[in-house]
């Protein structure tokens, strides 16, 4: 269990500073793809915000991120700035990508975050190797790679949990287990459903935890320290979570039950972690009340930003194939 | 099918809507064929194809299958061999590339390779195509690197007619067949002819009559080309618009039946210019119709480029009208 | 443990003559290929003898197997007449693929033998789709899939799994695990060295048994055919061995000593079973004999008829592509 | 490097060693670069090439891989990404259909899709083609599926020379370099210069200057165009054999100019026909120098078949000197 006491009014409100920025981030995509300025395919992350908030708030500057087509609420979490993230699927020139990537491909070297990968599982292999050139420089920092459910069925996902064993890289896997991928349901995805023991049979460290709250996720990126950054190991961390929203803007959602999302609501891991804050005197309501406000103001902003940017010259289309152009 | 009586308007359809109906018929005209991907079942479809089908035909003929490309287009290859007739959805031809062993070096080599004792009857179809938004990961026109497998039967779906009789027709093969479905045109409209009933998958089709020129093209291509083809109609010229369908094995006689009577091709496809179709078309026309030429034949294809997100790059990444009647002026000039 | 009073001498008898017959016919294989008459890859089944021997005595004429390049044990004890391997092997129009296929690729539908496969498991999903479709039309055969250790790394042997256990089709999956993909032993294969612990990650029951032991490996055929005939369920069999010879005629075995490849050969598996059956009383020593003799009979008649087969005619390279042709 | 003294005859080297040569060559160069692929080490490389390296520079630097062609080119990727020089071997062509959707989706569409901000300087080398007996599975010439991916870089080593130098040139890309070695030249030996000291990775190079008419290849149809050449010599014909050597992107400046001078061309490959390199580069031509030829482009190419295992049909399944002379003497006459 975390030591709840650790934690002090500074970091509990950058915490849900953190997860409120996403969940309204998230809104405000679903708005302006309805207007038409998104296009495309967009995902949204609300309802996994502690998973984000939680895991990165360990991570250290020079540590590297990769994720897949689901990938906001990381890249938010990482420090992108909003504006760039909206710019971008606003396919805008002072988008992180220059618009070229979109919503599914946020890349942004400044803060380590290497994608955004869109072929589910094949961003696994790149964090290994990323996590290889670091083990063979010798230097101190870790990968971090987020994935869904769906991803651990690609073959993909087992070459790469056993390539970072064999080669004991300092690579966090951690497996965002939302019960669907698109809309199958994990039983119909995996035979055996239990995520963690298709890591140990990779010779990789396994654990659970519960996705929905957000101290837990702090407490096992402490021992997930420990294990990677500490011992230099390989380590999965599944998270079980859920997501409020369809899998993408083309989603009927004709697979899952209204009630069963309304359980899932029941455990908001935003409500959940400011009930336990502000029911312990970390958080009080005018403070909670003030992120809220801070936090629309940079939405506002971001969507503000995103439309009064420039397209990228058609002429540049061929630029950036090669190195040299 | 329903019959035109001549008074009312005949019903529009969309390509969605033929596709969907050409799987219910060759799911109902034979029990040995059962439709598998991920998400063609409860979630209806990544392009909403085969939405219904799986309360119409229940889980063991509409199969989800986990996210696992090469083992999913692999069974269906051993399914295949096993004497059933399985049709595999790739979602989108990026994905496709997963399983890209299992296409060729199974699905192509297998009857080969035992001496012809291995069929593979297995139709694979696949979301392809640009013009979503879809990004680089999840939008390119990858035709020719399946047009370029010995073994297979490859064919690209340019309009409403063979989006409804394709699959039939592919069905029938003992060998294995790649359908490419176009995302863009999914939601595009038409009546569709009642009469047809069937197509013939070795032949290509000449879907505009000309004399001037000749617009060589397939799948998304195929309406650019009829639109540019209107349009130069309007300045005098006279384009017949020959939609090649078998990207493999290539119908080389319709082509140069068309050319020895144009005297003049243009050759217009979504894909990368290099090595594309429009390359091999080139290279026949220039073995086998050189001295017929009035002028070179000249390709509109795709820009080199992993297609980027936002409209106005993808657009310009593709051909466009403009461009195919820009190229039409110069093999008449 | 097996019933070892079940077995009679008859069954003894042709069971040394399987064994026998693959290894003399591998012996053959090899010095044809030192005379130029077989060419390219040439992968010997020499050492695992008891497995294709123990698997196959318990498989129906109507089951279905499939195996990589390393199958002529297999094809062998499935029943195909060596002189129509021999003649495969030589490039001959007799050959069970018309010479078209050679060593790697041994295909005979007649016996349901469904390759020599060549690149490395890439017949799984295969065999997971041949079962499927067993099921599908309710028939009571099984598949049988053979494949090595190495195989097991490939992300398409996950995914197999996965699948097979998903849709619970019967099929067995023999994983022959004699040490070294290549070159590379076990331990630089995988970090998780137990095989069985993969299978049962994918939701598979899984079983090791010795290799080198016939009676061992007939013994797991009958918990296995409970499982995958009667339950109609996956099983996967991971069978410890070794082969005597090198992985193909190019390798200059540079990565295990002389000393290991001795302590192996005194467990080989025809000595281990000709001496408990003679112990036992089984066999005489006459009889072995004989076997050895009438074994000896086969290969040579085997290599007569290779070398005396015709060729696939030159204008037929086009045939056989298609269906129609 | 050895200096030639005039005097001693130098010695010869095989394509194999040369391969070799520019393996040792890079890792003294550069730390970051590092040799990573199935049984490269241990086993000594399937083929020999990387032979004593492990001894030489270590396992950190030498790395074997298991059998997961998807994982260790995608790991080859990220080291990349992450600053470092890895070369991967796989270990023929036709495997590297399990790693296709690393090679394109991933390395050959970062840089792009992340607006210039990631780039892959992988090395990718690569058993390829046809000759060695070793049946469907293991022997094509697939140069066209990788030649068609745009941000690929692909190099084809069809001389010793190329085998010495084409590696250290690929390894000052920043971009991801595809290079196919072909494992039916192995053996063959020659003198390699000790003058040259590098190539250059963008060009063409013409092995054989003449002026009646261009033989244009690639690979293993480099040392068939030059015998050919040397029997067509003897008849009076004076063919100029133009190594294509990079793929993509292609040299459409040496093909052009050569052309301009002999008005005539036969493209020459181990590769499929259909939508082969040969239809690009007759496409070009017939592009910017139909005016010119005297008689159309012919191409001489793979047959469209899963190559078969005995040595007769897999001779007749790819060129020969005789096809070449045929059909030159056909755009002769
Ligand atoms: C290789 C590949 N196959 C299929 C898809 C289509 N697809 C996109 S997301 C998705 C589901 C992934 O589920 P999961 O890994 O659980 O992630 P989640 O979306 O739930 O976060 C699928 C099937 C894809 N993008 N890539
Ligand atoms: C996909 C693929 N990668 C690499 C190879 C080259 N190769 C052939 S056999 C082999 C080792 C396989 O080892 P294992 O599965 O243990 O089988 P064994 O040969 O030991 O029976 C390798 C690497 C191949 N044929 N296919
Ligand atoms: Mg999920
Ligand atoms: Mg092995």
């Amino acid at each position: 269990m975390v030591d709840r006491f650790i934690m002090d009014a500074a970091t509990a409100k950058g915490l849900l500073h953190q997860m409120l920025r996403i969940r309204r981030f998230e809104d405000a995509s679903a708005e302006q793809y309805s207007r038409g300025n998104i296009r495309g395919f967009l995902h949204l992350y609300s309802g996994e915000e502690a998973i984000a908030a939680g895991v990165m708030q360990a991570l250290r500057h020079d540590d590297i991120i990769l994720s897949s087509y689901r990938e906001h609420g990381h890249a938010l979490a990482r420090g992108i700035a909003p504006s760039v993230i909206m710019a971008e699927m606003f396919g805008m020139a002072d988008g992180c990508c220059r618009g070229r990537g979109g919503s599914m491909h946020l890349f942004d070297v400044a803060t380590n975050f290497y994608g955004g990968t869109a072929i589910v599982a094949s961003h696994l292999p790149m964090a290994v190797g990323m996590a290889l050139a670091i083990r063979k420089r010798d230097e101190h920092r870790i990968v971090c790679c987020f994935f869904g459910d769906g991803a651990a069925a690609e073959g993909t996902f087992a070459e790469s949990l056993n390539l970072a064993a064999l080669w004991s890289v300092p690579v966090l896997f951690v497996c965002e287990n939302n019960q669907y991928a698109m809309g199958t349901a994990l039983q119909y995805s995996h035979a055996e459903k239990d995520i963690a023991q298709k890591g140990r049979a990779y010779g990789i460290e396994s654990v659970h935890v519960d996705g929905m709250d957000l101290l837990a996720v702090i407490d096992a990126m402490r021992h997930a320290e420990a294990v990677v950054r500490t011992a230099r190991k390989p380590m999965l961390l599944v998270c079980n979570t859920y997501r409020f929203r369809a899998h993408s803007m083309f989603d009927a959602e004709l697979y899952r039950s209204k009630d069963e999302v309304v359980q899932w609501k029941r455990r908001d891991p935003i409500d959940v972690f400011t009930t336990w804050a502000t029911g312990c005197g970390l958080l009080t309501e005018d403070a909670v009340a003030q992120i809220e406000t801070t936090v629309a103001n940079e939405i506002t902003e971001a969507v503000t930003m995103a439309s009064q940017g420039d397209l990228e010259p058609v002429e540049d289309l061929e630029r950036h194939i090669y190195a040299t152009e | 099918m329903q019959q035109s009586n001549g008074m009312q308007q005949e019903p529009t359809i969309s390509y969605r809507k033929a596709l969907r109906q050409a799987l219910r018929e060759v799911l109902y005209a034979d029990d040995r064929a059962f439709l598998m991907g991920e998400d063609v079942g409860r979630y209806g479809g990544a392009f909403a194809v085969s939405k219904g089908l799986l309360d119409e035909f229940g889980p063991e003929r509409i199969m989800d299958t986990p996210l696992s490309e090469s083992g999913f287009v692999g069974a269906g290859i051993g399914a295949a061999m096993a004497g059933m007739r399985p049709i595999v959805e790739i979602m989108t031809i990026n994905f496709s590339l997963l399983a890209m062993d299992q296409i060729v070096n199974n699905a192509a080599t297998l009857r080969h390779m035992s001496g012809g004792q291995v069929g593979v009857p297995i139709v694979i179809r696949m979301g392809c195509g640009i013009g979503r938004q879809l990004a680089a990961q999840h939008s390119h026109s990858w035709e020719p690197l399946f047009a370029h497998i010995a073994g297979l039967t490859v064919l690209s779906v340019g309009t409403l007619e063979d989006a409804r009789w394709m699959l039939p027709a592919a069905m029938r093969s003992d060998d294995p067949v790649v359908i490419l479905e176009y995302t863009s045109l999914l939601n595009s409209e038409g009546i569709l002819d009642g009469n047809v009933g069937s197509v013939d998958i070795r032949t290509a089709c000449v879907r505009r009559h000309g004399s001037d020129v000749t617009l060589i093209t397939y799948g998304t291509g195929v309406p650019k080309c009829l639109a540019a083809a209107e349009r130069l109609a309007e300045s005098g010229i006279d384009a017949e618009v020959l939609d090649l369908r078998v990207l493999r094995p290539l119908d080389e006689q319709s082509i140069l039946a068309s050319v020895l009577r144009t005297h003049r091709a243009v050759v217009v496809e979504d894909a990368w210019r290099t090595l594309g179709v429009g390359a091999e078309v080139s290279a026949r026309i220039m073995e086998h119709a050189f001295r017929d030429l009035a002028s070179p034949v000249l390709r509109v294809a795709g820009v080199e480029v992993p297609i980027p997100y936002p409209k106005h790059l993808e657009d310009a990444a593709v051909p466009q009208v403009e461009g195919i009647i820009e190229a039409v002026r110069k093999v008449m000039s």
